[in-house]
């Protein structure tokens, strides 16, 4: 049925929703970033312990990134993000350096109870009622005083130099940790994109009442997408226990906004039902390359700040005058559908004086 | 009304006519009153296992200084959330707004008042850009209130460092510090003095509650930007002009979150770049916890004061029962989540009672 | 063929506030198509919810093929073979239409979902309603009559023993209902049993065999053969005493008078090429067109939603540039009842009395904005009474209304706005019988008083009924103009002439490039 | 099992060698509290000493309270609370030294013996009793002359360090760059990374990222904030970088880095000494038995570098430096009846 005339236009229409959206213009802004970089270090910053260090940090953002990513895709928010991996690190770090538990029993353990941490929050949630964001809220708080009570106020690191030494790998250049966060990401696509699991997750986060009339169980998605969460925040947990020099009560104090800030400038929404794995990994990528701009120029933090603000700023207004401009002319051939009525970039061949009968 | 329809008389006499019962839920199945409930039931506790709780001057004052503070930053978040936005950057916007209180009182040696109005209009002009930015672009109020927040960290850091020695301007006008300590014991009609634990910060406190609370159910504004919460896309069809509430929203925010840096500053001292720091989280839980939804179109501005109080309480109480950090944070976590789950129970079972009756 | 295959004893339903059910009885044999009627809030929606795992009833006892059964979740009701097409639309909006339709059971292997063997059921339900649509494409950016079918698409994809259909009509123009009575026939044929609900008493009687009649809840008449009874004793049953529609008072607009609203050869961003139209002062103007006829579209261009890229609107004779339905409302006086009532019409958390009275607020605010509330219960109460909303309070979330007095909630803001030109799209759709003369008689009595209206409506009857003359558009263009003589048969092929005529092919080929 | 608390292991009980009038005749009635800004292995060692302190003078209870989690007005609330539960002595750390003499003022107001531990109010005055520090400027003066010295008195130096906006912070920024003006111009300060120690992975990525931009050409790193010295020792031993670093406090963490090398030097304070002498003091004038000569006084408790070469024997300079500071207050600081 489908001839090759349709399969192009299906394809030339889909090219055309990728370049409009969000991924695209992160995968600009990256690449163009990455270049500027280094030719500014003028070539340093492409060689490899360079890369590798590059590489070596972005392993924890993108984890983070994709554990709320799950949790908002159902429409819900995960605020122990930081306060579960930096617990699970402690957690880990104390079984191994204090406890003696070898090094492969003390990550399984670790990973196991992240994702049982997350699966009672999404059971507490359901069986409740009460709004995600207290529960996680005070999930969190729980956890931030588990972290306390397991670490104290010193630096764990008497644990497994095998561990540290994956943490710390990197053939060719390549971080261990961060192969790992990506081979996650690609999971957990295939996982979203391809799973019957998966789909009704998203189902459940796009249309919760017509998940539940096509028989879709909108409290079990939840629970799952919490589990989910805080398996992915165990595996960011074993990846920050591995390459850090130790583990105290302030891992995972900074994840909160980044994980937030990931997926969300990846493209994906906080009402839920929307995904964006390679987004996602794209905008820890930029939030990155901010850091290395930060050494390389030897930037002042609160300059950096205030740059980043800015610059942000300014590209959300100058891309949305960009739009509009886009839109203009678009429309002058009749062929983007309106905006303000919410809608998404539609297919022009939905359009009526879009030619050519068979 | 211009034209006499025959009304469906039957419909219209059986709607009037019939006695059915009130469609309004009774008032004890109100979230409102659980919290309030709530918040005694563990004030009351609290007072019984140390009789200390209830020390005026020494446990009350600060106790509701503190609240009052924290209530003002919850308001902050609460005008946003009401037309469906967040606002990231509350903690930055009050730091903002106290920044130029504390330069005022510094360099221009203003009284009192004016450094305080001065405050409100830069909170409430930061705000009516961010909202402009967002109701012009269209793009997400998270990514906004995010970058406007590294944005506002970084400048004002800057002016700090370049306006003071030591980060903060400790000038002090006339009244600060009787601001600070004066509770209504300083205020006397006749023989019948106030009482020593209120605080007279609280006046912002109730102000802004009163002023919100007023905006919010009484006036056309407040009913315009709740709908624009609800539903964009019909509040716009229904000649809302959503983009100047939106606007407005965040300007009030702004404003508010001044207000709350301001206060802040006044009880610790001084004006100073960290006032705000910690401000995001419970400027969420206050609201949240309050009754106002996350997605907007619902708001409860008394809750706000509520959800504050009961998280300040639950605190208090810990700190005189001496729980040390290895514990206090355990501790107010599953205290909170326990008090809502009873509370919750207390809702479901007067819902059930309610159909029950019907 | 005369087995039962479910049956509903005393069912009972509760809500707050409101007793939806109570008592009411339902019998459905195989084979045959049952009618389920009533007036607005009478508790069909709610039935068909019971009676597909939706709400838990209250009371009352359900049996599938003489054994008695709970039905906890929708789930347990499509494997006891029970399908439904709800009332308001369901879909996932990110997700694909061959993926909505195949939500329930998706084709998969191992866990994995095969988008390859999704297509071809897809297709086959589609091709059944005789739509041809790109099942890759995400129901988002359907219209709201396309999605209406892929919701019926997705109820054929679970091939059930009864398959239940809470107004599948009521967005759809008569071509669409046409192929889904082809569709509901052949079911029946093959011994499905289809529920049919829905206010056109015309299609209940060409196509159903049984009847039940809802009234406050109760069934005034259960599972009665419909050749029994006549459309008027139908009519009284559901509303509860003899009713008529009364005869309007005849109206004659001055064909002469200087138009209010006039488009002169105007081309839009969506596609509309030289669309020329006049409403005058006590008109009423039918703007008909199949589903996708662009329509709304043109509508919204006017209202500033989309952009005009060529010709001229003119107020009143002076060209003017509409920015916003704000300002269109406040300086223009132009009021538009939106046919998404869903989204876009009604704020579904909102008490009805905000719903209301939305437009009139800057009206009654007195100083500071203060809008005092007794005034503006006072207002929304008037509305209230005057369209016949059945709600249990004005507190009450518009979100639980039933459909079609959501559809009244979102009328009555309009006609509180007092405006000076009305648009109104679709106003009838979910309308009982009975509420929809009072409506055709209030826009008679409000043009009888000298204002314009703009109709839009893909109900033809409605059209006949209501307009001075009709604009038949098709295609994003206006192709002729009829005026009304008031005879339905007579109209309906002059009008289905013009469209056929010129559109048939253009509508084809836009379905066949994709 | 904290760390540093093998360095609380106190002198035996020759607290008393004070003069005559400065020994505590009951200690009974007051209650200190020694509260510090928030979670942090600096103040670990108060909680020994201040409980050993409790045992030696009798006093009626110490507590340690580091609930303050880094915020002002929480530890105002806290020092409130405190004073409801029956404590009438603080020796306090405050968070933000610009604001904490309002506090310190509120506590004198109501009777109690306040002293400022670990930190100095910002500024010419100061509210409490007494301050008994590390002066915070000439640490931070020695740990960048500790580093240069390791680095052979010329190179390029980097200094890390905490919240850019604290006064302490400041007043770090000002030792090192006292110290790096003194090598007229051998020695470079090339940057000064702030806000890096908020957690432990943020000053790692931080080190890291300096390294891998301009490793080569850092000779010296000094650290004065706890989390970017951990993160500093650990990146250079890893990136097998030839830069000194010199660390902050000493924590088993830290201490382990000296003794395998990859730390230089640190420069270590006295907690121990803070937290001793000052419960001491705080009794003596809670009780009214003695008064501030000059109140509000600065006192410094020391600070030392330490190296590989002195990592075993610094802790008995230190508790002379204590032994010292207590006759300090016994002879000249205090006036007692
Ligand atoms: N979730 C709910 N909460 C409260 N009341 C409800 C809810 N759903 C329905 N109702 C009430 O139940 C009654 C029956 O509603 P129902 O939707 O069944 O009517 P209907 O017969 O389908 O009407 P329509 O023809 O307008 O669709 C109405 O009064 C409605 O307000
Ligand atoms: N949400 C949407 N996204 C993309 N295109 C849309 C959307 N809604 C409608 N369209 C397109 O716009 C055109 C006209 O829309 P619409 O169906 O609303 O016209 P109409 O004449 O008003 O029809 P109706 O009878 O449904 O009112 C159609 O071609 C349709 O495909
Ligand atoms: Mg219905
Ligand atoms: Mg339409």
């Amino acid at each position: 049925m489908i001839t090759i005339n349709e399969y192009g236009a299906r394809t030339s229409a889909a090219l055309r929703r990728f370049s409009r959206s969000t991924t695209t213009t992160l995968l600009c802004v990256t690449l163009g970033g990455y270049l500027a970089l280094g030719i500014a270090s003028s070539g340093e910053f492409f060689q490899g312990p360079s890369v590798r260090t590059f590489l070596q940090y972005l392993a924890t953002p993108v984890l983070i990134g994709l554990a709320q990513m799950v949790a908002l895709c159902v429409g819900q928010l995960n605020l122990a993000v930081g306060a579960l991996g930096g617990c699970t690190a402690c957690l880990m770090g104390v079984l191994m350096a204090d406890g003696g538990v070898p090094a492969p029993i003390a990550v399984a353990a670790g990973v196991l109870t992240a994702m049982l941490v997350g699966l009672v929050t999404g059971v507490f949630i359901v069986a409740t009622r009460i709004n995600g964001f207290i529960v996680t809220l005070g999930v969190m708080t729980i956890l931030l005083g588990a972290q306390y009570r397991l670490a104290g106020t010193r630096t764990v690191d008497g644990y497994s130099p095998a561990l540290k030494e994956l943490g710390r790998a990197a053939p060719l250049n390549v971080p261990l940790v961060f192969l790992t966060a990506l081979a996650v990401a690609g999971l957990l696509a295939v996982f979203l994109y391809r799973a019957t699991a998966g789909r009704r997750l998203l189902a459940a986060g796009g249309n919760p009442l017509a998940a539940r009339l096509s028989g879709i169980s909108t409290d079990r998605q939840i629970v799952l997408a919490h589990t989910l969460s805080g398996l992915l925040v165990g595996v960011a947990a074993v990846t920050a226990t591995a390459s850090l020099p130790g583990v105290n009560r302030s891992v995972g104090g900074d994840w909160l906004l980044p994980s937030f800030a990931a997926p969300i400038i990846g493209g994906v929404g906080l009402s839920g039902g929307s995904v964006a794995v390679f987004g996602t990994v794209l905008a820890a990528f930029v939030m990155r390359l901010i850091d290395a701009a930060r050494a390389q120029f030897s930037l002042d933090p609160s300059w950096v700040n205030f740059l980043i603000g800015l610059v942000v700023l300014g590209t959300v207004v100058g891309g949305r005058v960009h739009q509009t401009h886009l839109e203009k002319r678009g429309k002058a051939h009749g062929r983007t559908p309106p905006a303000p009525a919410g809608r998404g970039p539609t297919a022009d061949a939905t359009l009526p004086n879009a030619g050519g009968g068979q | 009304m211009r034209t006499p329809v025959t009304a469906p008389e039957h419909v219209a006499g059986e709607a009037a006519g019939a006695q059915r019962p009130p469609r309004r839920l009774p008032f004890w199945v109100d979230q409102r009153l659980g919290l309030l409930v709530l918040t005694v039931a563990l004030a009351a506790l609290f007072g019984v296992l140390r009789p200390a709780f209830l020390d005026q001057r020494l446990v009350l004052f600060p106790l509701l200084r503190e609240i009052s503070t924290l209530t003002v930053v919850a308001l902050a978040q609460l005008a946003v959330l009401s037309v469906g936005h967040m606002n990231l950057a509350v903690g930055r916007m009050a730091a903002f707004g106290a920044l130029f209180a504390g330069l005022g009182y510094d360099r221009l040696h203003l009284p009192l008042q004016l450094g305080l109005l001065v405050c409100l209009f830069a909170g409430a002009v930061i705000g009516g850009l961010t909202g402009w930015i967002i109701a012009r672009t269209g793009v997400s109020s998270f990514v906004v209130t995010l970058a406007m927040d590294f944005a506002l960290m970084g400048l004002v850091s800057l002016l700090y460092s370049a306006l003071t020695e030591n980060a903060a301007f400790t000038t002090r006008p006339s009244g600060l510090l009787d601001l600070r300590s004066a509770s209504l014991a300083d205020i006397c009609v006749g023989r019948v003095c106030g009482s020593p634990a209120v605080p007279q910060m609280a006046q912002f406190t109730v102000l802004a509650l009163v002023g919100l609370g007023f905006l919010y159910t009484r006036t056309r504004m407040g009913r315009e930007l709740l709908l624009t919460g609800a539903n964009p896309k019909a509040a716009e069809l229904s000649g809302i002009p959503t983009g100047r509430r939106v606007i407005l929203a965040h300007s009030l925010s702004g404003l508010l979150a001044a207000l709350a840096g301001f206060m802040a500053a006044v009880s610790t001292g001084t004006f100073r770049a960290s006032i705000g720091d910690d401000f995001m989280l419970p400027s969420f839980l206050g609201a949240v916890l309050g009754g106002t939804l996350l997605t907007g179109g619902v708001v409860c501005v008394v809750g706000a004061l509520l959800g504050t109080s009961l998280v300040a309480v639950i605190r208090k109480g810990l700190d005189l029962l001496g729980v040390g950090l290895e514990s206090l944070n355990i501790y107010l976590g599953c205290v909170l989540l326990l008090a809502l789950s009873a509370d919750r129970v207390r809702a479901v079972v007067s819902y059930r009672k309610v159909v029950r009756s019907t | 063929m005369n087995d039962v295959l479910l049956e509903g004893r005393e069912i009972v339903k509760v809500f707050p506030g409101v007793r939806a059910l109570d008592g009411v009885g339902l019998r459905l044999t195989a084979g045959s198509v049952h009618a389920l009627l009533g007036e607005n809030g009478a508790g069909k929606s709610t039935l068909i919810k019971v009676l597909t795992g939706v709400h838990a009833p209250d009371g009352g006892r359900l049996t599938w093929r003489g054994e008695e059964v709970r039905l906890r979740s929708p789930l347990e009701a499509t494997r006891t073979g029970i399908g439904v097409v709800h009332q308001e639309r369901n879909l996932i909006p990110d997700f694909s239409v061959a993926e909505n339709i195949t939500l329930q059971s998706p084709p998969a292997r191992r866990g994995f979902v095969d988008r390859g063997a999704m297509s071809a059921p897809a297709l086959r339900c589609l091709a059944e309603l005789d739509l041809d649509l790109d099942p890759l494409r995400p129901v988002r950016e359907l219209s709201v009559a396309q999605q209406q079918l892929v919701e019926i698409a997705k109820a054929l994809y679970t091939e059930s023993r009864v398959l239940l259909l809470d107004e599948p009509t009521a967005s759809l123009s008569p071509r669409e209902a046409d192929r889904l009575f082809g569709v509901v026939r052949r079911l029946t044929a093959r011994g499905t049993c289809v529920v049919f609900v829905s206010h056109k008493l015309e299609e209940v009687f060409a196509l159903c065999d049984t009847v039940t009649v809802l009234r406050d809840g109760r069934s005034v008449l259960e599972s009665s053969p419909l050749a029994g009874h006549t459309h008027d004793d139908i009519v009284n049953l559901m509303v509860g005493r003899a009713h008529t529609a009364t005869e309007m008072p005849p109206r004659a607009p001055d064909r002469t008078a200087a138009p209010v609203l006039a488009l002169d050869g105007v081309s839009t961003a969506d596609g509309h090429q030289d669309v020329s139209l006049e409403v005058r002062p006590g008109e009423i103007v039918g703007l008909y067109g199949l589903v996708g006829a662009g329509r709304s579209e043109l509508v919204k261009a006017v209202l500033g939603l989309d952009r005009i890229t060529a010709g001229e609107v003119r107020m009143h004779g002076t060209p003017v540039r509409i920015a916003s339905p704000r300002q269109a409302l406040h300086d223009f006086g132009i009021g538009y009842l939106t046919e998404n009532r869903k989204e876009e019409g009604v704020f579904l958390e909102q008490p009805i009395h905000r719903n209301i009275t939305v437009t009139v607020w800057k009206k009654l605010a007195k100083a500071l904005g203060y809008v005092p509330a007794a005034e503006e219960r006072q207002a929304a109460q008037d509305l209230v009474d005057r369209l016949g909303i059945r709600i249990s309070g004005l507190e009450q979330n518009a979100g639980e209304l039933s459909g079609g007095n959501q559809q009244k909630v979102s009328m009555a803001k309009w006609l509180a706005a007092d405006t000076r030109l009305l648009i109104v799209d679709e106003p009838t759709v979910g309308v009982d019988v009975r509420t929809k003369h009072a409506f055709h008689r209030l826009l008679w009595e409000l043009a009888g008083e000298g204002l314009p209206i703009l109709l839009i409506s893909s109900d033809l009857t409605e059209m006949i009924t209501l307009a001075d003359r009709v604009l038949v558009m098709a295609d994003h263009r206006i192709r002729g103009e009829v005026d009304n003589d008031g005879d339905y048969e007579r109209m309906s092929g002059r009008i289905i002439r013009i469209i056929h005529d010129r559109a048939l092919p253009a509508v084809t080929t836009e379905r066949e490039a994709e | 099992k904290n760390s540093g608390a093998d360095t609380g292991t106190r002198a035996p009980a020759t607290g008393k060698s004070g003069t005559g009038s400065a020994e505590l005749a009951d200690g009974s009635g007051v209650k200190v509290a020694l509260v510090p800004g928030g979670a942090h292995p600096y103040f670990q060692p108060w909680k020994a000493a201040g409980a050993a302190a409790k045992k030696e003078y009798g006093l009626g209870g110490v507590t340690f309270d580091e609930t303050a989690e880094w915020d002002q007005q929480k530890q105002d609330n806290l020092l409130s609370t405190l004073a409801a539960r029956g404590y009438n002595a603080f020796g306090v750390f405050g968070v933000s030294p610009t604001d904490i003499n309002t506090t310190f003022e509120d506590l004198r107001s109501q009777g109690f013996a306040v002293a400022s531990l670990a930190s100095c109010p910002a500024g010419p005055t100061d509210k409490a009793d007494f301050c008994l520090s590390t002066d915070v400027e000439v640490a931070a003066y020695k740990a960048a002359r500790a580093a240069i010295d390791a680095m052979g008195g010329k190179g390029t130096l980097v200094h890390l360090t905490g919240n850019n906006v604290d006064a302490n912070t400041q007043l770090r920024i000002k030792g090192v760059a006292k110290a790096v003006k003194e090598t007229g111009g051998k020695v470079r300060l090339l940057q000064t990374i702030t806000d890096v120690d908020k957690d432990l992975q943020t000053a790692q990525k931080a080190v890291s990222d300096l390294l891998a931009a301009k490793g080569d050409r850092i000779q010296g790193i000094v650290t004065t904030a706890y989390n970017p010295a951990v993160a500093a020792a650990d990146a250079v031993r890893s990136s097998g970088s030839a830069a000194k670093v010199v660390a902050i406090d000493d924590d088993a963490k830290i201490l382990g880095a000296i003794k395998d090398g990859s730390v230089a030097a640190t420069v270590v304070q006295n907690p121990v000494g803070q937290a001793e002498v000052g419960t001491w003091a705080l009794a003596l004038l809670q009780t009214k038995q003695c008064a501030m000569r000059h109140p509000g006084q600065t006192v410094d408790s020391g600070s030392f570098v330490v190296t590989k070469a002195n990592a075993g024997t610094y802790d008995a300079a230190r508790k002379a430096r204590t032994e010292q500071l207590k006759k300090e207050f016994a002879d000249t600081l205090l006036v007692c009846e």
